[in-house]
C-alpha cells in the first residue's frame, strides 16, 4: 500500500519523520503555523500549508485545520510526532473517520494510557507493578484540594502531584510537607488546566534514589509486539530529561527480560499497535513500578535506534501501512547517549532564553548524530519548547560514549542565544553520571542550591581579550540568514537583566 | 591602547587592548586574526580558537568549549539595571502577583508568576526592600523587559 | 602507558585521528604544509607544526622534518594515516629509530607487502592464492620493457600493468592489445617513478567481471589476529574506488569465512601488527586471489566501522599502546555505504577540478557520517588530491542504505567547484548498483563512452531563471570566510574552457 | 523585462526575466526570495529551493539535487573560448608533447600530457585541423587557462 504522510507537527520530531518518508520514497505534507514559514521542517516537506491562526490551539492544536489540510493535499496519513497532537485519542478518531491512516494507535489505547489514572488501574489488572498512590477523580477545585490532601495523608510525604493528562514535567509538583501542599496542589492544577484543559491530579508516593528506566515497544498488526530494551532518563532537571542513554548503565540481562516482559504486556493489555515507551521507576531494591506509557514516539527515540540498528520511525511507517516489521530479534551493540541542548539558562534556574542563533555550529566527526530543526541564523522565540537539538553519540563502550560527548559537547558553539551546552559538559564530569549511578534526584542532588558554572578565569580573561580585539578589528558579525536586520537590535532579551531567577 | 568596558555576570570590567603589529594582548593572552576565527595563545602558552559574534551591544564568545557573553559599554556610562526593578525575561503572560505595595519583602520571596514558554516562571527578590510598585496584573500579556515591580531596596 | 600522537597526514584522516585522539584524552601535534595552515584539521591538534617547504616531497614526504617535529613538540608516537609516508618501511623504520611509537605494522612486513612483488611471492608461500601473472625484476627501462613485452605474451592480453610499489590506481594501465603495450608500459613507469620512486612493473591477467573485496583485519601484540569482515569496492573509476559498501551484497557467510581466514594467514605470515587491509578479486566463479594488502588504515574503513562496530581508529591506537585490542568476536548488522565526493568533473573523464567551495553544505539526519577536511569558504587547489569528504550511510538493510544515500546526495550542495556529486547520484540507480552485482568494470560497461549527466530541461531552464533573479536581486553572494577579496577573481579554473577532456 | 545570457554546456542561451510583484518568472517558472535560498515552484506545480552563489561571471545553481553552472555573458558579447585555442585545465607540469607544428590532427587524438594533481591528464583534439603552435614543451610549467597549442580547424 502506498501512503502520502501530512506530519502534524513541527522542528526536529517533523525533520526526523519527513526525511524518513522521503528516504521511504513516500510523499509528505508539511503543516505550519505563519510563524514557522521557512523553518527548516517545510524545507524538507513536498507540500507545504500554512495553517491559519496565531497561537499553538489555533494552528498545531487545530484539529478541524490539520485534518483538512491532509484533504486537500492528498495525504492519507498523519504522523502526529511527539506533544501536541499525538495523544490526543479524539484527534485520533478524527483522522481515522476521515479515511485517514492515524500513525499510531487506536484511540481506544490512548485513552486508556493517556489519562494517567486509568492508565494505573489497567495496569494494576494487568499485574504491571504501579507505584504505591492514589487517583482522585473529583474535578471541582475545592472538593478536588480537600479529597488530595486526604489522599497525600494516606499517601505519605514525600510524595509527588502528577495531573492526570500531563507529560513532560507539566502539571507535576514534588511535596515534600505537608505545609507546602496546598500551594503545590494549586500550582499543579493551573498548569495542567492550561496545557491539557484537565486539572485533575494524582498522588504517588516519591520513591527517592530511583532511576527512571523505559523501554521501547513495537507492535504491528499482524500480531507481533516486541521491546527494544531499555532506555535509563534518569538525570532529569525539572522533571525533564536532559541526558539520555542506552542500555541502562545498570542494568542486567535478567532484569532487562523481566522489564521488557512487563512491557509488552502493558502494551498489549490495550492492543497496542505501532511504537510506543512503557516508562517505569526502578527502585535502589531492583523492584520497577509503571509509570506511565507514552504512546507515541519518544525525543529519546535515537539511543534506542543506535543500539538495536532499529529505525523506528520506518518501523512506525511500515506498520501504518499493515506490514509486518521489518526488524529481527533484540540485538544491543556499544553505548548510545543523547543530551539535549536547550536555549536556556542553567545557571539561573533554567530559565528559557530566545535570541538569534548568530553562530550554531554542532561538533563533526564518527559516532555522532544531530536532531535538530534548526539551523544558524534563525531565531530562538517565546514561541515554542526551548528545545534546539539532540546531539546523540554511540560508542562501542559506555565509557568512550561519554568521552565522545565531551568532545562533542567541547566543539558545539552556539552564540546569541544562552544554551545548556556547558551544563550538559559539566554534567558529563559528574561522579554519578561516570559511574552510571544516576537517580531522579541527581541534579538537584549535585547542584542542591542550582548550578553554576566552573568558570576558568584565564578563559574568562582571555574572552574578553576576545570581545575586545573583535570590536577593535571591527568583526561586528552579524548573522547573514534571514531579515538580518531584525538581528541587530530589539531582540536581546537580557538587556535590562541583571539579576538571577530563581 | 584601547579601552573597552563590559558589564558581564558581576561587576563591570575594563580591558585594555594593546596593539604589536596584527597581534592584540590582554592580560598576558594574544590574540591573532585566523580566518574568520580568532586564535588565542592564552598566557599559559596553549592555543585555541575562539568564535565572537556580536548582537546588539552584546559580544558573545566561544573558547575552549566555555561561552561568554559580554555587554559593552561606552567607555564613562555607567552600569544598568541595577536600580531595583525587576524586568520580565522574557514576553509573556501574568499568572498572579503575590505581592502589595508597601510590602516587606527579603531575597528569595517569590513577588510574581509570569507564564512564558509553556512554563510558570516565578520572579523573586534579589535583596530585601519595599515594593514601591506593581505595574501589571494578573492575566496581563507583558513584553521581554517590561518592568514588572519596582523595590525600593533595604540597605 | 599514555602516548602523544604526531599525525603525519593531512585533510579528512587527519581530522579522523586527531578526533578519535582526543576523545581518548591523547595529546596530538599536526604537521601541516604552509599552504594548509588554516585547514581544518590543524584547527583539531593541540599544537600544530608548519613544515617548511613548496612540495609535497618538502612537507609531508619530509622524514626528517617529521621527526623533529614530534621531538620538538615532545609528540611520543607517530600515526601516519594513509597516502604520504604511511607504507614507507623505511620512515617506520626511521620513526622507531627516533625512539617513537610507529601506529602501524613494522618496517619489514610494511617491505614485504609493500613492495607488490614480494607480497605476491610471500602469499603465494603462505598457501593464499594470487591472480596468475608474472613479476619483472628488471630496472633498466629498455631491458624492463623487453622482459614485461615478453612476460606478457605468456600471461596472455588482457592485462594489468601493476607499478610495484603503487597503490590507488597510480602507476596502473589496463592492456587488452598487443599494440597498446609500449605506450601503456611507459606511462605506468613514468607514472611510478613520479609517484614513488621506483618504475618496477609487474603484470595480471585482467579477471574481468570480478569483484574487488577486501577483508579488514586488525592485530595485537598480544597474540590476536582478527578480521572485520569484507568491504566490497567493486566500483571504481579508472582503477580507484567511488562507492564502497559493507557487507558485500553477494557475500556468504561460507565465503566470508574462507577470505577471511585467508587474510589473517595473509597478516599472520608477515607478523602483522595494527590495522590493515588484504584485497582481494573475487572471480565470478567464487575463486578469490590476493591483490595486495595494504599496511595502514584505508579510506573506506568507517564502512566496517558502522557494521561491525568497532572503532578501527581508537584500536590503533590501543594496539599502539601495547594494549589489547578492545573489540569482541564478529557482529556484522545492517548495511553501510560509503561514495567518494570527488572534486572532479565526472562528465568529462573524472578530470580534477579546482575553485572555491562557496558553499559546502552535507545533508543532514539519522544515518549519515561525514568524513571531510573542508568547510564552507575552503578552497580546492591542485596541490593534493582532490577528495572532498567521503559521505556514509548505514541502514537496517541494504534497501534503505541506498535509499538513504539518494536522499543525502540529493541534499548535499557544493557551489563554486565541479564535483562528481550527481554521478554519485546516478550511480545509486545504476540497475547493477541496485541488485549488487557490480564488477570492477561496472562504470566502463554502464557507460562506454564516459558520462554524461541526466539533464531534466525543466530543471535546466528553472535553473536559469535562478541565475537570471539571483543577479537581478543582487545576490551576489561570495564567501564570506578567508581571504574573499580572492574568490571573487582568478580563481575560476573554467573561463577559458569549452571543450571535454577525455 | 530583464535579458540575460550565458555560456552552459552548450549553445549561448538567453532569458527573459519577467518581474510580477516579488516574484519572478521565466518559461512558466516562478521564483521568490525564501530567506537566503530561492524557492522555486516549477511550472508543473512542484515546488523546490534553490541554492545559489556566484564567483567570477558564473552563477552556481543548486536544485532539486543537480548543480548548474552558467556563466554570464553581457547582453551582445560574443561567445568567448572557441577560438580552437587548448588551455591548461589547471595548474600543472608538461609532460609530453605528442604533436608538432603542422601536423595534421583528427578529433580524438593525444596532442599534450599533462602532469597535475598528482595525476596525467592528456589533452585531445576536439576537431580535425592542423597544428599551427605549440606553446610549451616538457618540463615547463603552465599556469590555468595558458593557451598550450593552438589549431586551426579543417571544416
Amino acid at each position: 500500500m502506498s501512503i502520502n504522510v501530512l506530519v502534524a507537527n513541527r522542528g526536529e520530531i517533523a525533520c526526523r519523520v519527513l526525511r524518513a518518508c522521503k528516504e521511504a520514497g513516500i510523499g509528505t505534507v508539511a503543516v505550519c503555523a505563519p510563524n514557522d514559514e521557512g523553518s527548516l521542517f517545510t524545507e524538507l516537506a513536498d507540500r507545504v500549508v500554512v495553517l491559519q491562526g496565531d497561537t499553538i490551539a489555533t494552528t498545531y492544536l487545530d484539529q478541524a485545520q490539520i485534518i483538512e489540510a491532509a484533504r486537500s493535499t492528498g495525504a492519507t496519513a498523519v504522523h502526529p510526532g511527539f506533544g501536541f497532537l499525538s495523544e490526543r485519542a479524539d484527534f485520533a478518531r478524527a483522522v481515522s473517520e476521515a479515511g485517514l491512516i492515524w500513525i499510531g494507535p487506536s484511540p481506544e489505547a490512548i485513552e486508556k494510557m493517556g489519562d494517567k489514572m486509568t492508565a494505573r488501574q489497567t495496569m494494576r489488572a494487568a499485574g504491571v507493578p504501579v507505584i504505591p498512590g492514589e487517583e482522585v477523580e473529583e474535578t471541582d477545585e475545592t472538593d478536588a484540594l480537600q479529597a488530595l490532601r486526604e489522599a497525600a495523608n494516606r499517601v505519605g510525604y514525600p510524595l509527588l502531584l502528577k495531573a492526570s493528562s500531563g507529560g513532560g514535567g507539566k502539571g507535576m509538583r514534588a511535596v515534600h510537607d505537608p505545609a507546602e501542599f496546598e500551594q503545590a496542589a494549586l500550582g499543579a492544577r493551573r498548569e495542567a488546566v492550561a496545557a491539557f484543559g484537565d486539572g485533575r491530579i494524582y498522588i504517588e508516593r516519591l520513591l527517592s534514589g530511583s532511576k527512571h528506566v523505559e523501554i521501547q515497544v513495537l507492535a504491528d498488526s499482524h500480531g507481533r509486539t516486541i521491546h527494544l530494551g531499555e532506555r535509563e532518563c534518569s538525570v532529569q532537571r525539572r522533571h525533564q530529561k536532559v541526558f539520555e542513554e542506552a542500555p541502562g548503565p545498570t542494568m542486567t540481562p535478567a532484569l532487562r527480560e523481566a522489564m521488557g516482559s512487563a512491557a509488552v504486556a502493558a502494551a498489549q493489555a490495550v492492543d497496542y499497535v505501532g511504537a510506543g515507551t512503557v516508562e517505569f521507576l526502578l527502585a535502589p531494591t531492583g523492584e520497577f513500578f509503571f509509570l506511565e506509557m507514552n504512546t507515541r514516539i519518544q525525543v529519546e527515540h535515537p539511543v534506542t535506534e543506535l543500539v538495536t540498528g532499529v529505525d523506528i520511525v520506518r518501523e512506525q511507517l511500515r506498520i501504518a501501512k499493515g506490514e509486518p516489521m521489518a526488524c529481527g530479534d533484540l540485538m544491543i551493540r556499544g553505548h548510545a547517549i543523547e543530551v539535549r541542548l536547550y536555549a536556556e539558562d542553567a545557571a539561573n534556574g533554567f530559565l528559557p532564553s530566545i535570541g538569534p542563533l548568530l553562530v550554531f555550529r554542532p561538533p563533526e566527526g564518527p559516532g555522532l548524530r544531530l536532531d535538530t530543526g534548526v539551523r544558524e541564523g534563525d531565531e530562538v522565540t517565546p514561541n515554542y519548547d526551548p528545545m534546539l537539538a539532540k546531539l546523540i553519540v554511540w560508542a562501542p563502550s559506555r565509557e568512550e560514549a561519554l568521552q565522545k560527548m565531551r568532545r562533542a559537547l567541547d566543539e558545539f558553539v552556539v552564540l546569541g542565544t544562552t544554551t545548556n551546552i556547558r551544563f550538559l559538559r559539566e554534567l558529563c564530569d559528574v561522579a554519578e553520571v561516570v559511574s552510571g549511578n544516576t537517580t531522579t534526584t541527581t541534579i538537584d542532588d549535585v547542584w542542591p542550591h542550582g548550578w553554576t558554572p566552573q568558570v576558568d578565569e584565564t578563559l574568562l580573561s582571555a574572552s574578553l581579550l576576545a570581545a575586545s580585539a573583535a570590536e577593535s578589528l571591527g568583526l561586528n558579525r552579524q548573522s547573514t540568514r534571514g531579515a538580518s536586520g531584525d538581528l541587530s537590535d530589539g531582540l536581546n532579551p537580557f538587556q535590562t537583566i541583571s539579576r538571577r531567577f530563581p | 591602547m584601547m579601552q573597552h568596558r563590559y558589564v558581564g555576570p558581576e561587576e563591570p570590567v575594563e580591558v585594555n587592548l594593546t596593539k604589536q603589529g596584527d597581534a592584540w594582548t590582554h592580560d598576558g593572552h594574544r590574540l591573532e586574526l585566523h580566518g574568520e576565527r580568532l586564535k588565542i595563545t592564552l598566557a599559559d602558552g596553549t592555543v585555541h580558537l575562539a568564535h565572537a559574534a556580536k548582537t546588539g551591544d552584546v559580544w558573545w564568545v566561544h573558547l575552549n568549549g566555555h561561552t561568554f557573553r559580554w555587554e559593552r559599554m561606552e567607555p564613562g556610562a555607567t552600569s544598568s539595571g541595577h536600580d531595583g526593578g525587576l524586568a520580565a525575561p522574557m514576553p509573556g503572560k501574568v499568572l498572579e502577583v503575590l505581592v502589595d505595595v508597601g510590602q516587606s519583602v527579603t531575597a528569595g520571596d517569590a513577588l510574581m508568576v509570569l507564564e512564558a514558554m509553556k512554563m510558570e516562571h516565578r520572579i523573586v527578590a534579589t535583596s530585601g526592600g519595599v515594593v514601591t510598585a506593581v505595574h501589571f496584573q494578573a492575566n496581563d500579556q507583558v513584553a521581554q523587559g517590561a518592568a514588572l515591580l519596582s523595590i525600593e531596596e533595604s540597605n
